[in-house]
């Protein structure tokens, strides 16, 4: 049974991150708060299973109907698993946040399809945090969304941590890389 | 309501009317209540009065307001009438003691709204009188809304079990009985809370497995059963469902598989099966394009304990559109395994559940509602007969999220 | 120029609690919280032009079209200068405060004609605090009602005092006497 | 925006560092932000960025989110495009440093939401970064919305003064250089704050007059001019409008009457004229019965100082419907006493602002928008241009309440 198969948001940040390193090094690397870096849950991520399916069967709706243009809007390739507020539209951009909020350091994240070159990218769901919500263009993508048992898979937690103050503002969809 | 009893109110503190002295000295008019020194009037000046409420009875359905507007509304299923408001916060959890003598809420505030000192603690109120007898502090809790599993009470109405994710995932024991903290315990890779009475808690975990965590002893023992669902590629609805005097959960897969589950010290699951089989179709795939009837949602299931009936709201589409709205109600004879009803059902909810009355009521809700706004306001439930399948009230103003009722 | 002459407020107010009591005297009572009374600004009130006016064309839009059935309605005879949600929808009633909310005792007045007899009556719109606003039925008469700087005649104002939390939830329209 | 500056996102806390450490260390998965430590990947990844803003401008505007949402959204009148969101809480009172550097935000919060200690105080918010630089704690402050005289700030920055009314009747004097509270002055029987430079505030008083009051020296001196208004039977609006450079105020009475007062150690209040007659109507009625256009609304006129146009919410109606909303807006030139143009207005408008630019822009809104719900939900401002008095932007999900701009 697979017990971890997001696409393959374990492998690619296995091999962005941990390359050579040990896991021992890797953990005392993120103890530094410098590197980005998954740990499994019980059982260490099974890189063949981890795979990406690239085949237009792997398309959900979501993805077959994304486009590139407008970061505005909730159907942009990028918020396949968003939930909230977009940044966008709220004072900030794709990658910042509005002034006054803070970007939580930790994050959930998806895996989503650039319809332009067909790949698959994982993106950051970085929450904008210590601000009242914003309100403006909320958008909700469940692409591979899971339950808060499967917490960095889940869009409905408030991901603000290691934030002076933990209420929501908007939220952000950070390209961490090819998937 | 016809229920409610009335008291008079009580009077003033003395150091406000103190300061009342001091502010009519200073040229303000005003009223103060006052109908006992009243002098002759040709119309009997009233008193003002405090109503209260009976016990939550299970005709009563609580209704969260959303993520806009704090404050949990109470109806009668019964008569469709409003009870009163239950003070819950924006991302606050509702318990109801099972005796139902209180109401526990579990709540996060900054000292100073969006800056200062974060606290978590339990609010206990009275169930007659709604005033709040005190709060129990506590190390943390998650933030997320539309979550039953992550506050709870055990049968006997003595412990308390609050989720935290900090980002470390662990729970908080509250003794309800000396209002008092006891202990954090980690619960790596789980969470969604589920009673395990005399032994502690279970929970739902990444690896696909339940787990047992023994509270009994000095140390936590978490034991966990063998993996049997897969949570990335078909995750269990965190909305499990849970019968307190069969100790029998029911969980509900994004794909439509049920399980059930015997908890006690080590938890059975058992073999599941598809819903969209138990209807006479063909089960539902775990990939995108396909088209079948899903279960949808956040509260996507509700369990009608005594006659053995979950009820499920279900969407045709395909897979990952777990949170789409609901336009069918599946009514499962879990003991049959056999979709014995499909019914149709208007606005789009998301949330439902069940009274557990002999004779239950369904109430269903699009959570979100609230017009065109995107405010996620209270909109309005519908309480429907399960008997006939008509709806027999709309709820207005009622809720915009989880639905509760009294186990 | 009159300088309070809402309606028979000032008067009625006198001629119950006041009597022969001197203003000294009064204001003690106050100090007890024991009595209602009014103290005027600056200047005492004019008993002559207190005097309420029972003529037709005394009567606002609201109180020709004002019923005595059902106090949930915005157009129930005694809401003429009530600002909020009605305690009546809301778990309370008329002169009651829904579970867990708390009477301030203190509060704003207006003078509300009943239909029944066309006689004016004095109405204390007592707020129930300390619970979240309960939004059921939300009514704004606006008879005689002024600004801040009158206060006892302004709705606007959240009238929660003395009370252990000034959260407003919903207003009671206690009938306190004859104008 | 294409006026903000970027600057990248400062690192997490170390204490932060070690508790995330520990969460791995249990098994937890999650993306910490790490641009910097990337390794080869064929897209590069992105930083997490700050977003800062210029100065407040003259052609901004503050719009209140309302009483059901915190939040005072920032929109720019001359592109119609969303800047920012100001953090106000419900019945919190916002005031715009006239430097531009920061913005001062009185609010009152209890500790633990519902209960807990009262706090009132002022925060101190960078105009650049919209950062919180500090609180300033003050004894009490008013309860009630929609008011822009209850906390104002000095001409010169130095002085913010904080109405507050406990039912004592009083002000809140607040030191901005040293950020701090200095003294409470009792103000019996007035409200409504304006700045009278080198002398303390102007109020607007129930016996029908203005009083000056002198905070200059260790004790506070209060002189009241003649009684000129009748306030309660034809109350000025508390919505005062002043021009800062003129020290002059402009008010504004149910009726229609139009009052304007030269501040100073002793302001001098001209005599009235109606607004109806300087349209060449009668003057407005103060019973009911008759019919006539009356001035409406919350903030029911907004002043051009520059060019001394007054803009006024109308209905018609009878007296006593001071709240209604308007159906026109009427411009009226103060020195010629004249109004030179009625426009009528879509949507019911009650708060009405104007930009001080030198080619104004009207804003408009109805106070407790929000579609059908009634929840004064956040609505669509209408950004109107006076010189051709066509609607140049509407501002969406914007305000339900005050509007403010730069002095």
């Amino acid at each position: 049974m697979t017990i971890f198969n997001a696409d393959s948001f374990g492998e690619t940040l296995l091999r962005r991150f941990a390359g050579g390193t040990s896991r021992r090094g890797m953990l005392a690397r993120i103890g530094a708060a410098l590197v980005a870096a998954p740990v499994f849950p019980v059982l260490p991520v099974s890189r063949a299973e981890a795979k990406p399916d690239r085949s237009p069967e792997s398309k959900t709706m979501f993805a077959r109907n994304a486009q590139t243009t407008d970061d505005t809007k909730c159907n942009y390739w990028r918020y396949c698993a968003i939930d909230g507020t977009l940044c966008t539209c709220s004072g900030g951009g794709i990658h910042s946040c509005p002034p006054g909020a803070e970007a939580s350091p930790v994050s959930w994240v998806g895996t989503c399809v650039n319809p332009d070159d067909g790949k698959a990218y994982l993106i950051a769901y970085r929450d904008c945090c210590g601000k009242a919500q914003a309100n403006r263009c909320n958008c909700d993508g469940t692409d591979r969304e899971t339950q808060i048992y499967t917490q960095q898979l889940n869009n409905d937690i408030i991901w603000c941590f290691g934030v002076k103050n933990t209420e929501y503002h908007c939220s952000t969809a950070v390209l961490v890389g090819a998937a | 309501m016809n229920s409610a009893a009335s008291s008079p109110l009580s009077g003033a503190s003395r150091s406000f009317a103190r300061s009342l002295a001091r502010a009519a000295a200073f040229g303000l008019a005003m009223i103060v209540a006052a109908p006992a020194m009243a002098g002759p009037a040709s119309v009997e000046p009233e008193e003002s009065m405090l109503t209260t409420l009976p016990s939550p009875k299970p005709s009563w359905v609580f209704l969260q307001r959303g993520v806009a507007l704090p404050g949990t509304t109470v109806f009668d299923t019964s008569t469709g009438k409003y009870v009163a408001q239950i003070e819950t916060p924006i991302l606050g959890d509702l318990a109801i003691d099972p005796a139902g003598k209180h109401y526990y809420v579990a709540e996060t505030v900054w000292t100073r709204r969006l800056h200062g000192t974060r606290q978590n603690f339990i609010s206990v109120y009275d169930a007659h009188t709604l005033t709040l007898e005190g709060d129990i502090d506590i190390p943390g809790r998650i933030l997320v809304g539309n979550r039953e599993r992550d506050f709870v009470v055990s049968d006997d109405g003595k412990t308390a079990y609050v989720y935290d994710f900090s980002p470390i995932s662990s729970i908080n024991v509250i003794d309800l009985v000396k209002r008092k903290f006891v202990k954090n315990v980690e619960l790596p890779g789980c969470a969604d809370l589920i009673p395990n009475q005399g032994v502690g808690v279970v929970s739902l975990c990444s690896d696909g497995s339940l787990a047992s965590v023994n509270l009994t002893g000095d140390k936590a023992d978490i034991t966990r059963t063998d993996p049997f669902f897969n949570a990335t590629g078909d995750p269990v609805f965190d909305d499990v469902q849970f019968d307190r005097t069969k100790a029998e959960a029911v969980m509900l897969s994004y794909s439509g598989l049920v399980y059930t589950a015997k908890l006690g010290a080590k938890p059975v699951v058992s073999a599941p099966f598809s819903i969209q089989e138990a209807a006479g179709l063909r089960k539902g795939e775990t990939r995108p394009l396909d088209l079948n009837w899903y279960p949808t949602g956040h509260q996507p299931s509700a369990l009608h304990r005594a006659s053995g009936h979950l009820y499920v709201l279900m969407h045709a589409g395909e897979f990952w559109s777990h949170k789409d709205n609901a336009t069918e109600i599946w009514d499962l004879d879990l003991a049959a395994r056999k979709v014995v009803k499909r019914i149709a059902v208007d606005g789009g909810p998301n949330v439902i559940n069940v009274t557990q009355e002999p004779e239950p009521k369904l109430v269903v809700l699009s959570d979100g509602d609230g017009g065109n706004t995107g405010y996620a306001l209270p909109g309005t439930a519908q309480v429907i007969d399960p008997a006939t399948w008509t709806v027999k009230f709309n709820l207005r103003d009622s809720g915009s999220g989880l639905i509760q009722v009294m186990q």
